[in-house]
């Protein structure tokens, strides 16, 4: 592992036995509004690179443009925070040319789902080993509430003040409705024990890992949740082996649902439920194939390249 | 126009004919085959012109391509085919009119007709056997396009392909092409034994007996022609200028990107800039490169910008409306000074237009398309040779100014085949191979130098330099600005990159006299033809001389100092301007050309403008005219030049 | 600085202190109030301004945002507000820094000071806990940021807001504003019943009790004010001038739009733009119209497409990455000659750029955004009460010429808010109701005047007509062009409706006499301040004028002449160019201004230009010195003036 | 209703009794290529038209870029041939102003799910009342062949020439992953009485009907279909009374499963099957609201406006 801290000198550093700490990827300080759930997703994704151990300079973080697409920017690690609805065609150009590099994403659900959603559908094909976080408030927050494809029916914005016409779209199904979709999971910011051992499963799997984080906007979209929150009991945890369990929860989220992620009928199912919001790993499938690596191609130097033009040249000779 | 109703033979005997036969010495001849889709004149026409190539002639070769995918046959919308220009020097353009056809119905002959394409006392090699057709409805559209074809002065010879096709195969439509090939290498003297390399070069992966069928086909042509055809055409090949490749426009923009050391390819399809990505796809992943098709021109650019960012520059390529769609994008890429190549293939506009045809009217959106300010480069090749040095340019310029690089060619380059000096690749036009060393201490992610707004450039992997790429605008720590003064100073510094490239820039070269009455201002592929019209102006003596940009921004410098010395300025250029004299059009109104306009804001130089948007490359002769009747008003107004 | 330990009670009893009152009889001032956000400085700003309007002031107000939506309190990023410009005369602009403000902290304050907006001598009411707060960290904070203030001549008086609210209510964080609405009542002399009344309307959907509070408070501030501060201001009402409105400039896009009988407003959400549909969501399904919410810019421009072909014009509503998106869909609209209003609320480019500040950068991606040749209108409403009335104008033109029109407003009028005459609506503003007749037999879908372009639309539901749009090039019956000659024509046909619009138009006046040393030349948002700072120089005797353009596509006629009765023209505009002088920068190579650009190439006019992006409306003190230093030149300069 | 043709003077045809024959619906001859399946779809639709006796001057089809998407030229209707991918939008805009006129849409596989991707989603959420055709040909066709999402894996072209990389999407599935979606089937050109019952049945569908048809493109993916075209066999006929039920065909296509259209879950199991190519009705559900009309308003006359603008006008006067 090669690290490196800015501030102190390159080489007095021991760099086999540095160990990261979650302060070390502490960027700028947090700018969103106090009770905001992105602080809270923010902390869990800290605690998960200390966890494996990402050096910094081998990470990215990638975004769109929204509350949310703030993210990198709260970060020590390599950030791009792109433009609206775009983080997915920047991080897969930086995972086709780097794949050493760790990337993750993150984006709002108007970001995602709504003029993103036609990446989205392409990226989850793609499917390449990236971590992608949906942080859905259920609302645009950092143009001030206007209604998002997550919306739920009838919750007033600014663009939809007699509440929200349609009923809103469901993200995991779409994910699981798209063809070489590998891994689809669904959790909660208020939930951090969860959120980290979710995003710690993401992180672990080989290929796109889609996470919708069910993210408050106490400002814009309070009510959203408010249930949810309020009542452990109307929360399912989607528990297995080969999903996420986490038993310190055993007690306060007392709906356990054995549910395993291979089964994609019944992920469909989950994802469609109304009754209660489920939290879990919906869906994986580690086998499907990953576009990086169909593409990748042995790598030429640049006296092998200029041998090789000469030769290419000789066939359009005269 | 006149008609025969039957070839004459050339004489009883070959030899005693011999003596009969009109040679006509060109200095150049234009060659075209027309076809239904799908009979294979386009082969023929490549063979013809590498051919040609082959033995020292200058050779320019456009493909005539149908309107739709597989038209009907017979109709003139289907006109399908191959142009093909020699001469005894090098050609650079398509030139003015064919001045000999081989068409293998008369209703394609019609389009070419109905087009403007065929010169007016060309000669037309047609299939007869419609003539005679069983089908009263074909013999008499046969009748009617040869009494529409008679108001011209062509010389029609009506040719029997179909009938001596089937004394050696029983499917003439897949043989026509290699008889008709056999008559041009009769007509025009070339080398059987190129021939026949060249047709089994062509059939390389078909089998032997196709060879052979196609020569005898081939042989046949030859000996008919040379039995029944009264004329032949020598064009004298050019003086040989070293090692040469042949090839189109798309090709060398190809090739030139991998010669740049580039390895990622993004782009959706798009006429005519989708066969670069055809070409690439079949070849980039031996040089360690890939061309990923995005879902979209959005993504595509959003994909290079993201390899670009991860340290290897990237390319995307598109035409017009795929540039319209890539808008946002660059933007960013501009405002995070993102090193980006973007190729520009155009196309005539606007929306959906002319898609596969040439025009020049991408330049302004190119340049300006971007909301707020978002200087970047743009450069212009103007010859099939620059399509592949340009990539290496454009790639390092956009590397060493850490800036976005537009490239501006089209489909006159993207489908014609001209010989040019054979490129020697050379380890330094490739980028460097990545280089993660850290990142000294307290380097910024954007380190202006205050004098040329240039920094170096931080990539993920290098420890120590950590920062966040944001659209916002932002200071040289890459962080959102919140104080006043930020905005000003990271606008000045991202503007003054282009002062700096453009002080390195020369001015362009004068082609003819550096002064005069007329100065002829043209960018990208009108080069060839804008010369061509400049040398048979000055032939009849007229004070014309021309100069051609690549760079057109920044423009390169100089621009006012060469104007001045003429008395008039114009650009030719293939986009749209009112025409003067139109009604409500005034000078004060008129819309002009595009370079026309940026040179008239740079320089305060009354530069004119000759535009037209035919949805062809623009000939060489009607430049001419436009040379011709500019300077005619300049010696007839009272107020003559703008030299004020 | 002159701090004053503690308010002086301006006299023992009132009656004997006002004798010892200062009062400053000016022809305007401007106030501000700033507060961490929520704390409702914004609605004491409101009130104080409506209340200044309805007395007969001139007013002009602007909000002061926030960077983030809940920033901390006590931040100088957090500073919130309002600030209220009024005179005399009516107020057109922001105008240059404030001369008095009332804080809740000193943070915030100290935010303003940074950004240059407080004047040299500004009074400064600001909130006095904070000095001996038992947080010994905001102790210091009040220090550091005294001493910071000291550099310059305030006049800092600090109150005992927070002391004072306490008699009345347990919470000051929502009454200390009604406090300050009370002090500054109390020193402008502002007519208290109408303060209550507008209080009350403020509070309408609140309790009657709420009501109640905030008068007492209100009253609080008033006579504490009374009691304690030794200067009272008096600012004349403007003479009165028939029925007025108040508003921003995007409830006057939006009120205009219902004017102007548009029913769809298509759009998606994006700063400072999205206002406009907020407001309409709220009232347009009662004027039969809807605000659709697309997935995307792309999307929201399809459906204004859509439904304006199916007969009724509709528009889209965005600010500069909404209109990079919108760039191929307005080439198709602008191709196949489809009515279209497009409303783009600049805001500080490029990409992400400033979204919330004002700029004036996105007319050339405007104009030239478009990929080929893409002719359209664009208009740029000067004032706020234009913003109405274009609208009027942008839906008429753009049915009447079959044409895209886009409207380029800005931030700065999208959140100013000043009286203006209230409009007179009338029925002919009004898109005809839908005629579905039949068409004439032979009509073509673009039966185009060969002189003008014109031709009569044909909709959906008539019979007869049924023809297919499309955005390939096509012949007056929309069929697609396979012969040339016809996108010549056709792309005539589109250019010339500009040409006939621009006869229509009159050249536009000039401020001030009409010949001179300097013609500051300006266009949007600017008017007001280029107007003023044309009053103030020519005060001083400096012979400058001012011509202000609200069509940028074509351009208003007669401009050659108007500027060559001047010595000197140069723009004035919040966009980016280059600074001479600055390293490599040259008169060749200089980036310009981007109306200056086209103003220099239509007129070959040496036009200069001052421009900023300090991310804040221009302040007319500024225009005035950039007025003055061109003016110095010109007098100093050797070969002084352009007009050769 | 009202009918029209430009070739008669108008008042001398009974409008009344005036019945569409096909020939009414031809717009310019249409130049596919011979063999191409956009001609047999070319005639169900105009066959459609007649039997559904929709006046031309009320009918307008709405395409993007594509081979499929010169559709609207071929018919004597109101068209709009649009921009690549952006059909839906267009559409969209027509129903909401003028839910009196019928919209088809038609769209290439490139056109709707890579490029279009986005707004199909998102047009499905919104359910107009719109009959919405996927002319699927598994290929790029009018720019000469380049892989599309839904090119068959491995299958070779321009732009992937050693073969498509990834598994193809399969848009029934996409489409029934999206919430408020109301109806989905597939048919073949090359069965045209099932696609006639088809059209009609997503004609007669209230809310938007999306309907995929599988069209051979003998030119550049002649492959694609040629083993369910030839064999009859690997064709399953879903039929059910809510669906299309195709009596004469039931020779031909002997594997009939019976499906109800209501079944959600059921219809992505057969959505995803790849043994066979289903052929029918795959979900459909006519109480899903219809965002046109939730949307609707009641209209003002010019004078109505004028005096409501006063009234608002009176809340900014000063
Ligand atoms: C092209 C473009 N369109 C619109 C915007 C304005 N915009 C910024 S963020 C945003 C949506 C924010 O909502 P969401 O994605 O849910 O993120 P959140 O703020 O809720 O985290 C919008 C519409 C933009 N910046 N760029
Ligand atoms: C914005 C844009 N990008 C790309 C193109 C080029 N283009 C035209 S049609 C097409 C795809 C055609 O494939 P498909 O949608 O499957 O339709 P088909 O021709 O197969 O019917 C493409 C990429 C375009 N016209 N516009
Ligand atoms: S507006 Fe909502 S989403 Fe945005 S920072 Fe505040 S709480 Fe978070
Ligand atoms: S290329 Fe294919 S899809 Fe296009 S018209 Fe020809 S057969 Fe049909
Ligand atoms: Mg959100
Ligand atoms: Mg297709």
């Amino acid at each position: 592992m090669t690290a490196h801290s800015v501030h102190l000198p390159v080489l007095e550093l021991n760099l086999e036995d540095y160990e990261y700490e979650m302060s070390d990827y502490e960027g700028a300080r947090a700018r969103w509004c106090p009770g905001c759930g992105d602080h809270s997703i923010l902390t869990a994704v800290q605690r998960l690179l200390a966890a494996e151990q990402l050096a910094p300079e081998n990470t990215v973080f990638v975004s769109g443009i929204g509350c949310s697409s703030r993210f990198p920017h709260y970060l020590k690690t390599y950030g791009f925070h792109g433009i609206h609805g775009r983080a997915l065609p920047i991080a897969t150009g930086i995972r086709l040319h780097r794949p050493d590099l760790t990337v993750f994403v993150v984006m709002g659900d108007g970001d995602c789902t709504s003029i993103g959603a036609g990446h989205w559908v392409h990226a989850l094909r793609y499917n390449l080993d990236l971590v992608v976080m949906l942080l859905d408030n259920g609302i645009y927050g950092l143009t001030k509430q206007q209604t998002s494809p997550t919306t739920p029916q009838g919750f007033r914005s600014n663009t939809q003040p007699r509440g929200s016409w349609l009923p809103a779209l469901n993200p995991l199904q779409v994910a699981l409705g798209v063809t070489n979709t590998s891994f689809v999971a669904q959790t909660a910011e208020w939930v951090p024990a969860h959120l980290y051992a979710t995003l710690r499963a993401a992180r672990q799997h080989r290929g796109l890992s889609f996470v919708r984080i069910l993210q408050r906007c106490p400002v814009y979209s309070s009510a959203v949740y408010l249930e949810a929150v309020q009542k452990p009991s109307n929360i399912n945890m989607l528990v297995h082996d080969d999903g996420v369990v986490v038993h310190e929860l055993d007690k306060i989220y007392t709906n356990q649902v054995a549910h395993d992620p291979h089964d994609l009928d019944a992920a469909r199912r989950i994802a469609g439920a109304t009754d209660r919001v489920n939290l879990g790993v919906l869906f994986r499938d580690g086998s499907k194939p990953r576009y990086e690596e169909t593409r990748r191609v042995p790598p030429r130097t640049q006296a092998e390249r200029v041998a090789l033009i000469d030769a290419e040249l000789d066939r359009y000779a005269i | 126009m006149h008609t025969e109703t039957e070839a004459r033979p050339t004489g009883e005997a070959g030899a005693a004919g011999a003596a009969r036969r009109k040679l006509l010495s060109v200095a150049e001849h234009t060659i075209e085959i027309v076809s239904d889709a799908g009979e294979g004149a386009q082969k023929c026409g490549q063979i013809f012109g590498a051919v040609s190539a082959k033995m020292g002639n200058g050779v320019w070769t456009v493909e005539i391509i149908p309107a739709e995918i597989q038209p009907p046959p017979r109709v003139p919308e289907g006109a399908s085919g191959y142009r093909i220009r020699i001469g005894s020097q090098p050609v650079t353009n398509w030139g003015d009119a064919t001045t000999l056809a081989v068409a293998f119905n008369e209703q394609v002959l019609l389009a070419r007709h109905r087009l403007d394409a065929l010169a007016p006392d060309a000669v037309l090699l047609v299939e007869n056997k419609w003539a005679t057709d069983e089908d009263p409805d074909i013999r008499a559209a046969w009748e009617s396009a040869m009494s529409e074809l008679s108001g011209r002065e062509y010389r029609i010879v009506p040719v029997p392909m179909e009938e001596q096709c089937l004394t050696l195969v029983d499917n003439p439509r897949k043989g026509k092409n290699m008889f008709a090939l056999g008559m041009l290498a009769c007509i025009y003297d070339r080398d059987m034994d190129r021939v026949r390399e060249q047709i089994a070069y062509a059939f390389r992966k078909k089998s032997e007996e196709i060879y052979r069928s196609n020569v005898a086909l081939l042989e046949l042509g030859y000996a008919w022609a040379g039995e029944h055809l009264d004329f032949r055409i020598e064009v004298e090949p050019a003086p040989s200028s070293g090692a040469l490749v042949v090839m189109n426009g798309n090709e060398a923009l190809g090739l030139g990107a991998i010669a740049s050391g580039m390895e990622l390819c993004a782009m959706y399809p798009i006429t005519p800039a989708t066969s670069v990505s055809h070409y690439l796809s079949e070849v980039f992943e031996r040089f360690g490169g890939i061309v990923h098709q995005a879902e979209d021109e959005i993504a595509a650019v959003g994909v290079a910008i993201g390899a670009s960012y991860a340290g290897k520059v990237a390319f995307t390529i598109t035409s017009g409306p795929g540039l319209a769609l890539k808008t946002e994008f660059l933007g960013l890429a501009v405002m995070t000074e993102m090193p980006l190549v973007v190729v520009n293939v155009q196309r005539g506009g606007p929306s959906t237009g002319l898609p596969t045809k040439v025009e020049q009217s991408d330049l302004l959106a190119a340049l300006f398309g971007q909301t707020g300010d978002a200087p970047h480069v743009i450069i212009a090749p103007a010859t099939i040779e620059e399509c592949f040095h340009v990539m290496v340019t454009a790639r390092r310029i956009a590397e060493a100014f850490r800036t976005v690089v537009i490239v501006l060619s089209d489909a006159n380059l993207a489908t014609g085949v001209t010989p040019f000096a054979r490129p020697k690749p050379e380890v330094r036009w490739q980028a460097e191979p990545l280089d993660l060393a850290p990142v000294p201490d307290g380097q910024k992610a954007y380190q202006w130098d205050p004098r040329t707004g240039l920094s170096p450039r931080v990539i993920p992997g290098q420890p120590g330099g950590m920062y966040t790429v944001t659209g916002l605008s932002h200071d040289e720590g890459s962080k959102v600005a919140y104080s006043s003064g930020v905005h000003q100073h990271s606008s000045a510094m991202r503007s003054r990159k282009l002062a700096v490239l453009q002080s390195l820039l020369s001015p362009p070269p004068v082609y003819g006299e550096s002064k005069g009455d007329l100065l002829v201002v043209g960018w990208g592929s009108t080069k060839g033809a804008i010369e061509e019209a400049v040398d048979r102006a000055r032939a009849d003596g007229l004070q014309v001389s021309s100069t051609h940009l690549r760079f057109l921004s920044p423009l390169e410098p100089g621009l006012k100092k060469i104007f001045k010395r003429f008395r008039k300025v114009m650009t030719v250029e293939i986009n749209y301007s009112d025409e003067p004299g139109e009604p409500f059009i005034t000078d004060e109104n008129r819309r002009r050309g595009q370079l026309s306009l940026l040179l008239r804001s740079a320089t305060l130089v009354d530069v004119d403008c000759w535009t037209r948007v035919p949805g062809e490359p623009l000939r060489p002769g009607s430049i001419v005219e436009a040379i011709r009747s500019q300077l005619h008003h300049l010696h007839h107004s009272p107020r003559g030049g703008n030299q004020s």
